[in-house]
């Protein structure tokens, strides 16, 4: 396994505003990372970046070892499908999946040729007729069809059915079975994608705040439920993710697993429900924008 | 997995066959403008109606400078649309750098500029037909257009055309960097004719216009040309590379 | 681990017999439209347990006692937490363990007849 | 091009933008593809036609040939060569027409007349022979000449008509001729490098037409309005 991207203190500036905060992570050869993060938290920036359409303000980047940023290699072995991906009018649809087997010297023109049958797409047709998820569906099938060593999705199911949502996520992984590749998709639902993704990275305020296995995030954080006084005595001074009270003295938190299977024994024992989190709920939690939640804005009721 | 490895020339030539197919309608926009210059250069036909106490004499001028002339504004018009933002989203949704970009789109350029060129010498063609069969001219006189005649008035405007699509694309790249020039070049343009004629001076872009149009001499007209069209497309690329794609 | 957990149920149910070759990462990922590593875990969780053993090159194979581990670990694992959470709950309700027992006496009944 | 030019090419521009929106709502985009294939046809099938079946005219190539002819003074040297008695040989190519018309015996009078207003006044130069004859000779002079844009264009001048009667010689000058002149000159990108070929946008046009006439002397002549006789 080798990295395929290397990111090290890796900082975007607009003017004022700093997109990405001396972002670190690197991703590995032949994985499916979910990028993860709230609206605004840098997540297309630094997808753009990596694809090389933006330039970095300091920092290191390195995607197959070289500098994205106008580089002709980086370019030829990814791709970056949004919904902003912009083809020429002129083109039918047809002719621009022909366009893009040109230029990816691994595009499979018969997967594209099938999922393009499949989704009933009429090769005649022109791309900014399209609807907002007919859009995204052509732009997935060219996206999984070019089949390039790094292939990046960014939010790829906008405007999508649920119906085309999961052929979509099915296609792609039966692709990436055949032919493995590096793929990193970023949504805001990872409830969508965790079965698919071999890793989470969440971004949080333009930094990697949790890169690991989506199994391990699975059994990062655990609830109580129970009396308030003892969920905060068996959770201790650990920081609470999340925390809600249900009636008059019941409290339920979130908090990082780092217990012992005994005292988890002894807390139930005295009367907590334990229970493990969902990941998108975890997601939640972890992403909030500030300490409190909602609640807290009606806090003076 | 391996990397596909792609050289420059590959990148290029790929991105020129697909903006040659993809652009399309430059050819429309530029055949709409002939078709015009056309109508207008037919509506300007009759130059003189002189009488005297001999002759009634109606003069029929036919010229097809106006084609060119447009064909010309044409190329300024193609080289700044190249570098609207549909144009560079396009380019940048596959496979490319900014060299590769801008290679392919003066390549582009080149030859949709000698389509122009060639489709205006052509087009005189049609104004002696109109003079055969409408004005029912029995005897031309003028010069008849040689070979030679085609060829190097195709160079010529095909020149002219290429400056103009780099000047262009000078512009677009200016525009690019930042949208304040599309109001300040104008004001120049505006402003050095102002101040020339206050000044009470010949205006400076007459003199950019003799610099070219008065040249006599082929070889020094050629180097005069190609000079100023690297000019405008190193400056233009100096100006992009260091731009980033989309924001 | 949802993937183990099926694999162990195919093997209890007989699908799988000592021996058998299981599927590998990657047709599990398929069937199950998951990410081939998070299949691949399973199956580590499931040779780390000795239920079931690698043979290199050739993949997954069911081990020889896999049945009974199986058995053993639900038994101690998940069986025993069902218990205790029964107690807990009948401690809540202040149900006395005679009670309780009878309870799961006839629970037993009414599930060996149904 | 003139200063004007600019202003039409902006004007121009908003037309075709406008045309070009609306076209590119309307049709899908691969009628562009068929537009420019006619247009494309049209031009290449112009080429063959003209090449086939037009014929461009260059009459003098030479500007020096057109110039001489051009002289204004030369009308005056047949003047003077009329006043004067000389020999009136080297006009003899501009002879238009020859005439006699035989006298009547018991005229006397012979009225010299114009019909109609139109035209150039008529110069009438009258030799009177000594001997009867018994007849008019009559001779036309008539030259007429046009340059347009360097080139010499004259139409065929027609000379005036003189009708006899009795004793009456009417003579009606020529009409305006009307002349359609098609022209086509070389492209302005030619045109810069081929420095020979001055482009003359000049129009100049002038004719002349003298009557000679011998009369017998006995015969008096009576002269009509617009009619200038000199006696040699």
């Amino acid at each position: 396994m080798s990295a395929i991207v290397e990111c090290h203190n890796l900082t975007k500036k607009y003017r004022t505003k700093t997109v990405l905060n001396n972002f670190t992570a690197t991703i590995e050869e032949n994985t499916i990372t979910g990028l993860i993060g709230r609206n605004g938290a840098g997540k297309t920036t630094l997808l753009k970046i990596l694809t090389g359409y933006l330039k970095e303000t300091s920092g290191k980047v390195a995607v197959f070892s070289e500098r994205p940023f106008n580089s002709l290699k980086v370019s030829a072995n990814s791709i970056f499908v949004d919904d902003q991906m912009s083809y020429p009018p002129a083109l039918q649809l047809y002719e621009l999946i022909e366009a893009a087997a040109r230029f990816y010297p691994n595009f499979n023109l018969k997967l594209a040729k099938g999922l393009f049958d499949y989704f009933s797409f009429d090769p005649k047709g022109y791309h900014k007729r399209l609807s907002k998820g007919q859009k995204s569906t052509f732009n997935a099938i060219i996206g999984i069809a070019a089949r390039c060593p790094l292939t990046i999705f960014d939010e790829p199911t906008t405007g999508m059915d649920e119906g085309v949502r999961k052929d979509f996520y099915r296609a792609l992984l039966k692709d990436y079975l055949e032919f493995p590749r590096t793929i990193i998709i970023s949504s805001h639902h990872l409830n969508e994608i965790e079965d698919l993704i071999e890793d989470v990275l969440l971004l949080k305020n333009g930094r990697a705040f949790l890169h690991l296995p989506i199994t391990e995030l699975k059994e990062y954080a655990i609830a109580f439920k129970g009396r308030k006084d003892e969920v905060l005595r068996r959770i201790g001074d650990r920081d609470v993710l999340h925390k809600q009270y249900i009636g008059a003295d019941t409290m339920y938190a979130v908090v990082k697993n780092d217990f012992q299977e005994e005292d988890l024994e002894q807390a139930r024992r005295s009367g907590l429900e334990i229970s493990s989190v969902r990941s998108s709920d975890l997601f939640v939690y972890l992403t909030k924008p500030a300490k409190g939640g909602i609640d807290d804005v009606f806090g003076g009721n | 997995m391996s990397l596909a490895e792609i050289s420059l020339g590959a990148a290029v030539k790929r991105q020129f066959l697909f903006k040659m197919k993809a652009n399309i309608d430059v050819y429309s926009s530029l055949m709409i403008m002939q078709l015009l210059a056309f109508a207008i250069s037919y509506g300007d036909r009759i130059r003189y109606a002189v009488r005297d106490e001999i002759f009634l004499s109606k003069v029929y001028y036919y010229s097809v400078d106006p084609v060119i002339g447009i064909t010309i504004f044409w190329g300024l018009v193609t080289g700044i649309t190249v570098l609207t933002k549909g144009y560079t989203d396009t380019d940048f949704t596959f496979v490319t750098n900014r060299l590769s970009s801008t290679l392919s789109n003066i390549l582009f350029l080149a030859a949709v500029g000698l389509a122009g060129a060639i489709m205006a010498m052509l087009s005189k063609n049609v104004i002696l037909l109109v003079a055969l069969f409408v004005d029912k001219a029995d005897v031309l006189y003028g010069s008849p257009m040689t070979a030679g005649d085609f060829f190097l008035g195709t160079a010529v405007v095909f020149l002219y055309v290429s400056l103009a699509c780099a000047i262009g694309y000078f512009i677009g790249a200016l525009v690019k960097l930042n949208k304040i020039f599309v109001f300040l070049i104008p004001a120049l343009l505006i402003g050095s004719l102002m101040f020339d004629a206050a000044q009470d001076q010949w205006p400076l872009l007459f003199k950019v216009y003799e610099f070219y149009f008065h040249e006599f001499s082929l070889a020094i007209f050629v180097v005069k040309v190609l000079a100023s069209i690297i000019l405008c497309y190193l400056a233009s690329f100096l100006i992009l590379n260091r731009m980033e794609i989309r924001s | 681990m949802q993937i183990a957990e099926w694999l162990e149920t195919e093997i209890l149910n007989g699908h799988f017999q000592s021996g058998d070759k299981v599927y590998s990462q990657y047709q599990l990922a398929e069937m199950y439209n998951i990410n081939p590593a998070t299949a691949a875990k399973g199956l580590n969780l499931l040779a780390e347990e000795n239920i079931l053993y690698k043979r290199r090159g050739l993949g997954m194979f069911v081990a020889e006692n896999a049945r009974e581990r199986i058995m053993k670990k639900r038994k101690t694992q998940v069986l025993a937490r069902l218990v205790k959470e029964v107690v807990l709950e009948a401690r809540r309700l202040n149900i006395s363990d005679a009670e309780l027992i009878e309870m799961i006496k006839n629970a037993q009944q009414e599930g060996g007849e149904g | 091009m003139s200063f004007t030019l600019p202003f039409l090419l902006i004007g121009f521009l908003v037309a075709v933008w406008a045309v070009i929106f609306i076209i590119k709502k309307y049709f899908p985009a691969k009628a562009t593809h068929w537009l420019v294939m006619i247009y494309v046809s049209i031009l290449l099938l112009s080429v063959a036609i003209v090449m086939i079946g037009m014929e461009i005219k260059q009459p003098f190539k030479d500007g020096d040939t057109v110039r001489k002819v051009s002289e204004p003074g030369f009308q005056e040297e047949i003047y003077q060569a009329f006043k004067e008695g000389k020999d009136l040989e080297p006009f003899e190519k501009y002879v238009a027409m020859e005439k006699v018309f035989p006298l009547e015996p018991g005229v006397s009078v012979v009225k010299i007349e114009k019909t109609g207003k139109e035209g150039l006044p008529l110069t009438v130069f009258i030799k009177r022979n000594k001997e009867n004859s018994g007849q008019i000779a009559a001779k036309v002079y008539s030259h007429a000449f046009q340059e347009v844009f360097g080139y010499q264009m004259t139409a065929a001048f027609p000379p005036p008509k003189l009708k006899w009667s009795k004793n009456q010689l009417s003579i009606s000058a020529p009409k305006v001729q009307e002349v359609n002149l098609y022209f086509v000159n070389k492209e302005f990108p030619v045109h810069q490098f081929r420095e020979k070929e001055k482009r003359d946008t000049g129009y100049t046009s002038w004719a002349w037409f003298v009557i000679y006439l011998q009369i017998p002397e006995h015969i008096q002549i009576e002269e009509g309005d617009n009619v200038f006789v000199e006696y040699l």
